[in-house]
């Protein structure tokens, strides 16, 4: 990796609380009401030309979540990590998404494994699970197996067990009753 | 005959033919500016047709069945060795190494004599990483090239007592049809199939350190795997510090 | 459970249906052809039938002569009931030749495991679409939905009753005959759209969108091919058409000499191919049934024997289409005597051949081409074939009169004398437009499509 | 119609409602033959023509993340193979990468060479695959078949190798699973002898084709910007001019050591992202010769236990897999355990700017792009 290290320190001086350097990988600890400065910073600085969010994602610590952006530059091809520790009592950040396209759909995700709500997100929702689990899975008090018991499958042993399966009564479900919702019937986006 | 119909008819006639020429010259302009590179396309399918025609390098599948390769990694069988013992010394090792925990061991006896009383291999969720043959100290596991393995009915798979079960137990996991494939199970086979001897013969790809832990065999396997997985569960997660 | 609740019905309603329908397309047919009918073509062979019965009437001593009437409509049936199986038989052994030739192009096998070589595949599909359940899908119109493979199903076989097997095979030589094939082709597309809008399922909708607007659009090239084929054979009837080839004499004279009209006519038949091969709904015009973009399009729905219809009546309408292609295009039956087989056997095979010929091609389409898209399905139609093939028809006409006059100009005469000259100025003077006109708006067209802006 | 509308639901079940009466919300999957797995989109059309674009994912969801957490972390190596199942090589390639890295292992370099055979060996039967699934797409059947007899060969050589046809698990912590013989090797040189003429015939069954051509070319066209701020990486990125292969800017395994260009085109449609596919899979041929050639002695492992525990710390790190860069994002506690692995996966986020590309196209085309895209859903939804 070609990077400057005293180039990157000079620039993003007014940001960062501390900064770390783990096998060569530079990391930033940025607070989060400074997130989005900092990140269209790196964007828009020539010098630096971080043009892609390469990922975005959360790891939970004992104080709460730690939001994770790794920078990369597409023309000089190296990373940066900029992190943001996002206390347990207000899980909310900033969305970079007006900066970065690529954060809509992470964001989603992280929402959707944390629990961490972004402000201004355009369309906050569950990405891969379905809108009416419960619970962020990848919190480390999740358990592996789900909240709810589910049995495996081969826990039925006899065809009749496979027969007589609780059944999920997809009318009484939210997903067979739009009815509840009809006031954003137009809208596909809800607020959560 | 009128000569000025005659000279109408001639007239009409070549104007006709002419402009069918022109055409025609309009329409091959046309089709050679849309279709030329078909013409390549169907050529090679033609050639095909006509190649397969005669012959075919398909396998048709039940019937005609293809030989797995040497590392191929089926369902796991137990070793015999020469004085027709099992090779297995119910080091609980594969059972350890199994990330889905669906190996089942249970000793029986003491030192060398120990021998495992209970053997379970849960097949039907095993997802074929190899882990169990690669990490066994004693050789006494080796894959088979079997991989026929489906089940007319789901619960068929799962389920104790049927033949098609997927659960094998030690009964099914003995090499007992080595006539099937004799160089697989011949510890001492030479010659091409030395490959996969090869591969067997130093597949120990994990440090000896690994094996050091689990050395001493007794009737307390069990509760070390137990502690271990108690272990698993309470494990403090310590929030890693970044270097300065 | 609203959305899995599936209803299905136990009911023979639909084998009923189809089994009425079934009696009155017989019935029909018989109607039809009675009233239209020139001439038994099967003249011997039902000559000795009906000698037979004669014979038997006298042995018995029965009063009378047998009423006319009821012995046409023996033979009728006869006839047409030899078509059906002949018919059915085709449309179900041409899947499984299309599996293999279609296998053999991709480097593998095709059916091998029915029978030797698999040959008894095509009974056994048919036997598995017997059991299966005929499904109707919730809020689908199940009358139209009954209906479609019906009407898709019974043009196909209609049209089979035109179909030149051999030298005086025709079963119903009509005196319209192309024009009632063609009346047919425009029939077939209502049960293609009452399929998609029976079915209640919104890829079957856009595949009758689109299904209507293909078939409706592929249809006008391809009258204007016919056209060109019947002025110059003088004649609608399929058997004129043949001997207009085979001697080379028509009505009006004819050109004098015998030629298949696939030289004469070479763009009419590309165009009549091409067209014929998107009223089927063959790759590369299948976007009726895109499977890959319309699930299927709009037999989605459709299950068992229902389904079935819809594949026996695709298989019998591209035999069809091969059949009329060879009849106009190749000169039908016609074909040098091969040893041993005799004249009617060996126009037989002469006949399938050509048939088998047309129909290796489509499938040979279908092994190579993707499929096109929607709006370029169109432009195929509209801007290159569409004026192609009326300038085609235009010079044919200009030919054909011209060669009319030639022959009998003793006719001509008082008409062209005053005229002529100014007729044929307007003539050239249509033509030089028309070609400017196409020449301008096909520039784009005669460009490489390297260079082509999309 | 009107019964069907009301079916026609987003996953939380909120009505969809058409904007006028021209348009419907036409459902594409998660069952469809052309969505590559189970993908959902909802298309708003207005006759052929697509308004509005709905994405929706998570049909495939397993938790791949959650469940490495619970397992050794030779336990969460096997798991990769079931991300991206059509370049499980690359996926183990990145897992055992920042390992490696974070526990600062020396791979010997005969480990690291038969790590790139593997690895080209699956891109090209990765990327035969996109090669027909491409014209099954089209409505084209016979590249499919064209394809997947030469991709069964390379399939049957990474068998060889690894001992599994799709989920190798043969790239492991410190080297790779086993050792090439010399019969292995002449079964690759047969393959590479065979399989030079049957890419010219793929070359010539669909490049040629005017249908074809018509049908991609100008379709789906993105320019570099809008894929760079959606995170598009790989061939769709390169199809655009973009020269960017991690292969070639960060070399991993033993990549700096080989001789091969980045194929790049400059249009950025469909037909580019065909090109730039067509002609990595010459280049991979090209590595699998150096490979052959120039494999070096020496042990194709280093031997490492098997409950390891790498030092505390965390390590970001991406490899280019067949259809993009993999990220892999590590956090080690010390214990037996990983802390937490994350994938970005490189589907994930090429599926994301699908909605850009989709608008204002006909529904033939969205199977097309869709198809040019070759998104694999496992990798989408982990």
């Amino acid at each position: 990796m070609l990077h400057d290290k005293k180039l990157f320190l000079k620039k993003l001086e007014s940001f960062f609380d501390e900064y770390g350097e783990l096998r060569g990988q530079l990391i930033f600890i940025v607070d989060r009401s400074k997130v989005l400065e900092c990140l269209s910073l790196l964007k828009n600085d020539k010098d630096l030309d971080f043009d892609m969010l390469h990922d975005l994602t959360c790891n939970q610590k004992k104080k709460g979540l730690e939001l994770i952006y790794q920078m990369h530059s597409t023309k000089n091809s190296y990373w940066i990590t900029i992190k943001s520790l996002i206390p347990s009592e207000s899980l909310i950040a900033p969305s970079v998404t007006p900066l970065f396209a690529a954060a809509d759909w992470h964001e989603r995700e992280a929402f959707d494994m944390f629990g961490l709500k972004f402000n201004d997100h355009p369309d906050l929702r569950r990405i891969l699970l379905p809108d009416d689990w419960e619970g962020f899975p990848l919190n480390k008090e999740y358990p592996l197996g789900g909240f709810k018991d589910i049995k495996p499958i081969w826990a039925y042993e006899e065809a009749e067990d496979l027969q007589n399966l609780p059944e999920r009564d997809l009318l009484d479900s939210p997903i067979m009753k739009p009815e509840k919702k009809k006031k954003k019937l137009k809208i596909i986006k809800e607020d959560e | 005959m009128n000569v000025q119909l005659e000279t109408i008819t001639n007239i009409s006639m070549i104007f006709a033919i002419v402009m069918f020429i022109i055409l025609m010259l309009f329409a091959f302009v046309v089709i050679r500016s849309s279709a030329t590179g078909i013409k390549g396309g169907l050529r090679l399918v033609l050639e095909k047709f006509l190649r397969n025609f005669e012959q075919n390098d398909t396998l048709e599948y039940p019937g005609n069945d293809r030989v797995m390769s040497h590392r191929w990694r089926g369902r796991f069988v137990q070793m015999i060795d020469e004085k027709g013992r099992m090779r297995c010394d119910a080091c609980q090792l594969c059972a350890q190494a199994c990330p889905d925990n669906l190996i089942e061991v249970l000793p029986e006896g003491k030192g060398r004599d120990k021998r495992p009383r209970v053997y379970t291999l849960n097949y039907a969720a095993c997802h074929n990483c190899g882990f169990c043959v690669d990490i066994c100290p004693s050789d006494a596991i080796r894959f088979s090239r079997d991989f026929e393995t489906a089940t007319y009915d789901r619960t068929d798979a799962f389920s104790h007592n049927d033949n098609e079960s997927l659960v094998f137990n030690l009964e099914d996991l003995v090499a007992f049809e080595s006539s099937v494939y004799p160089e697989l199970f011949d510890a001492s086979s030479p010659g091409d199939v030395a490959d996969s001897l090869g591969y067997f013969k130093q597949k120990n790809i994990f440090q000896a350190d690994t094996y050091e832990g689990y050395e001493p065999m007794d009737e307390d396997a069990l509760k070390i795997v137990e502690e271990t997985v108690h272990e698993n569960e309470e494990k403090d997660y310590e929030i890693p510090e970044i270097d300065e | 459970m609203k959305i899995l609740n599936w209803r299905v019905r136990n009911v023979p309603v639909g084998k009923i249906t189809v089994l009425l329908f079934g009696i009155a397309f017989f019935l029909f047919i018989a109607w039809q052809a009675w009233a239209f009918t020139d001439y038994w073509s099967f003249e011997p062979v039902f000559d000795s039938i009906r000698n037979a019965f004669l014979d038997l009437r006298k042995n018995f001593g029965g009063p009378g002569q047998m009423p006319m009437g009821l012995y046409n409509t023996i033979i009728l049936t006869l006839k047409l009931l030899g078509v059906l199986v002949v018919l059915l038989l085709v449309g179900a052994y041409s899947t499984y030749v299309e599996r293999k030739i279609l296998a053999f192009m991709q480097d593998r096998l095709g059916p091998t495991r029915v029978g030797p070589r698999g040959i008894l595949q095509p009974i056994a599909d048919g036997l598995k679409l017997l059991q299966k359940e005929c499904i109707v899908p919730l809020g689908a119109d199940a009358n139209f939905h009954y209906l479609a493979p019906v009407i898709c199903f019974i043009p196909a076989l209609m049209g089979a009753v035109l179909i030149p097997f051999g030298k005086g095979m025709i079963p119903v030589d009509l005196n319209v005959g192309i024009l009632y094939f063609f009346a047919l082709g425009a029939f077939g597309e209502l049960g293609i759209f009452l399929a998609a809008w029976g079915s209640n399922n919104k890829y079957s909708a856009i595949a009758g969108f689109r299904a209507v607007a293909q078939l409706v659009s592929y249809e006008i090239p391809m009258a204007f091919a016919i056209m060109s084929v019947v002025l110059l054979s003088g004649s609608l009837k399929i058997s004129d058409i043949i001997n207009a080839q085979v001697d080379g004499l028509t009505a009006h004279g004819g050109l004098g000499f015998p030629i298949w009209f696939i030289v004469p006519q070479f763009l009419g038949f590309l165009i009549f191919f091409l067209s014929a091969v998107a009223e089927t709904n063959r790759t590369p015009f299948d976007l009726a049934e895109a499977e890959s973009e319309l699930v299927s399009g709009f037999h989605t729905e459709y299950t068992g024997l229902r389904w079935a219809f819809f594949f026996l009546a695709e298989y019998v309408n591209i035999f069809i289409g091969a059949a009329i292609i060879a009849t106009m295009y190749l000169g039908g039956y016609a074909g040098p005597e091969l040893p041993f087989l005799g004249i009617t056997l060996s126009s037989v095979f002469w006949f399938c051949f050509k048939v088998f010929l047309i129909f290796f091609i489509i499938v040979w389409l279908r092994g190579t081409l993707p499929r096109l898209r929607v709006d370029q399905l169109m432009m195929t139609c509209w801007k290159r074939l569409i004026p192609i093939s009326m300038a085609n028809f235009l010079l044919t006409g200009i030919f054909v009169f011209a060669n009319t006059v030639r022959l009998t100009p003793q006719l001509w005469t008082v008409h062209l004398e005053n005229s002529a000259y100014t007729s044929i100025a307007a003539l050239v003077g249509i033509l030089v437009l028309m070609f400017g006109l196409a020449w301008y708006f096909a520039r784009d067209l005669m460009k490489p499509l390297k260079e082509r802006e999309t | 119609m009107s019964e069907a509308k009301d079916f026609l639901t987003t996953k939380t079940g909120t009505l969809l409602e058409q904007e006028s009466e021209d348009r419907f919300w036409l459902n594409m999957g998660p069952q469809h033959p052309s969505t590559h797995g189970v993908f959902r989109i909802l298309l708003e059309t207005e006759g052929e023509v697509v308004k509005n674009v709905k994405p929706i994912i998570g049909y495939l969801h397993r938790g791949v993340e959650k469940i490495s957490e619970n397992r050794e972390w030779m336990g969460a190596l096997p798991l990769t193979d079931r991300m991206d199942y059509l370049g499980a090589m690359s996926n183990n390639m990145a897992l055992t990468l920042p390992v490696e890295k974070l526990m600062e292992i020396d791979v010997p370099r005969r480990a690291q060479w038969l790590r790139v055979l593997a690895l080209e060996t699956n891109r090209l039967a990765s990327h035969l695959l996109f090669y027909g699934t491409l014209g099954l797409d089209l409505g084209a059947l016979t590249p499919f078949f064209f394809a997947f007899r030469q991709r069964e060969i390379a399939q049957y050589l990474l068998e060889l190798l690894s001992g599994q046809r799709i989920t190798f698990n043969y790239i492991r912590y410190g080297g790779v699973r086993g050792d090439i013989t010399p019969q292995i090797e002449r079964e690759f040189r047969n393959f590479i002898s065979g399989f030079k003429p049957a890419f010219k015939e793929m070359w010539d069954l669909v490049e040629g084709n005017e249908i074809f051509r018509s049908r991609v070319i100008g379709v789906g066209k993105s320019d570099s910007d809008l894929l760079i701020r959606y995170g598009v990486t790989g061939p769709i990125l390169r199809a655009t001019g973009v020269k960017r292969d991690l292969r070639k800017d960060i070399p991993y395994a033993a990549y700096d050591e080989f001789d091969f260009n980045v194929v790049t085109h400059d249009k950025g449609d469909t037909y580019s992202r065909w090109i730039c596919r067509y002609h990595e899979m010459g280049e991979s041929l090209k590595i699998i010769e150096q490979c052959l050639d120039g494999m070096p002695d020496g042990p194709y492992i280093k031997k490492m236990p098997f409950f390891f525990k790498p030092p505390q710390g965390e390590i970001y790190s991406a490899i280019d897999t067949p259809r993009g860069d993999l990220g892999v994002y590590i956090v080690s506690d010390g214990s037996r355990f990983p802390y937490r692995i994350r994938y970005r996966a490189p589907s994930f986020c090429n599926l994301s700017v699908l909605p850009e590309l989709l608008y204002g196209q006909l529904i033939g085309d969205v199977i097309a792009i869709l198809g040019s895209f070759d998104p694999v859903f496992g990798e989408v939804d982990r």
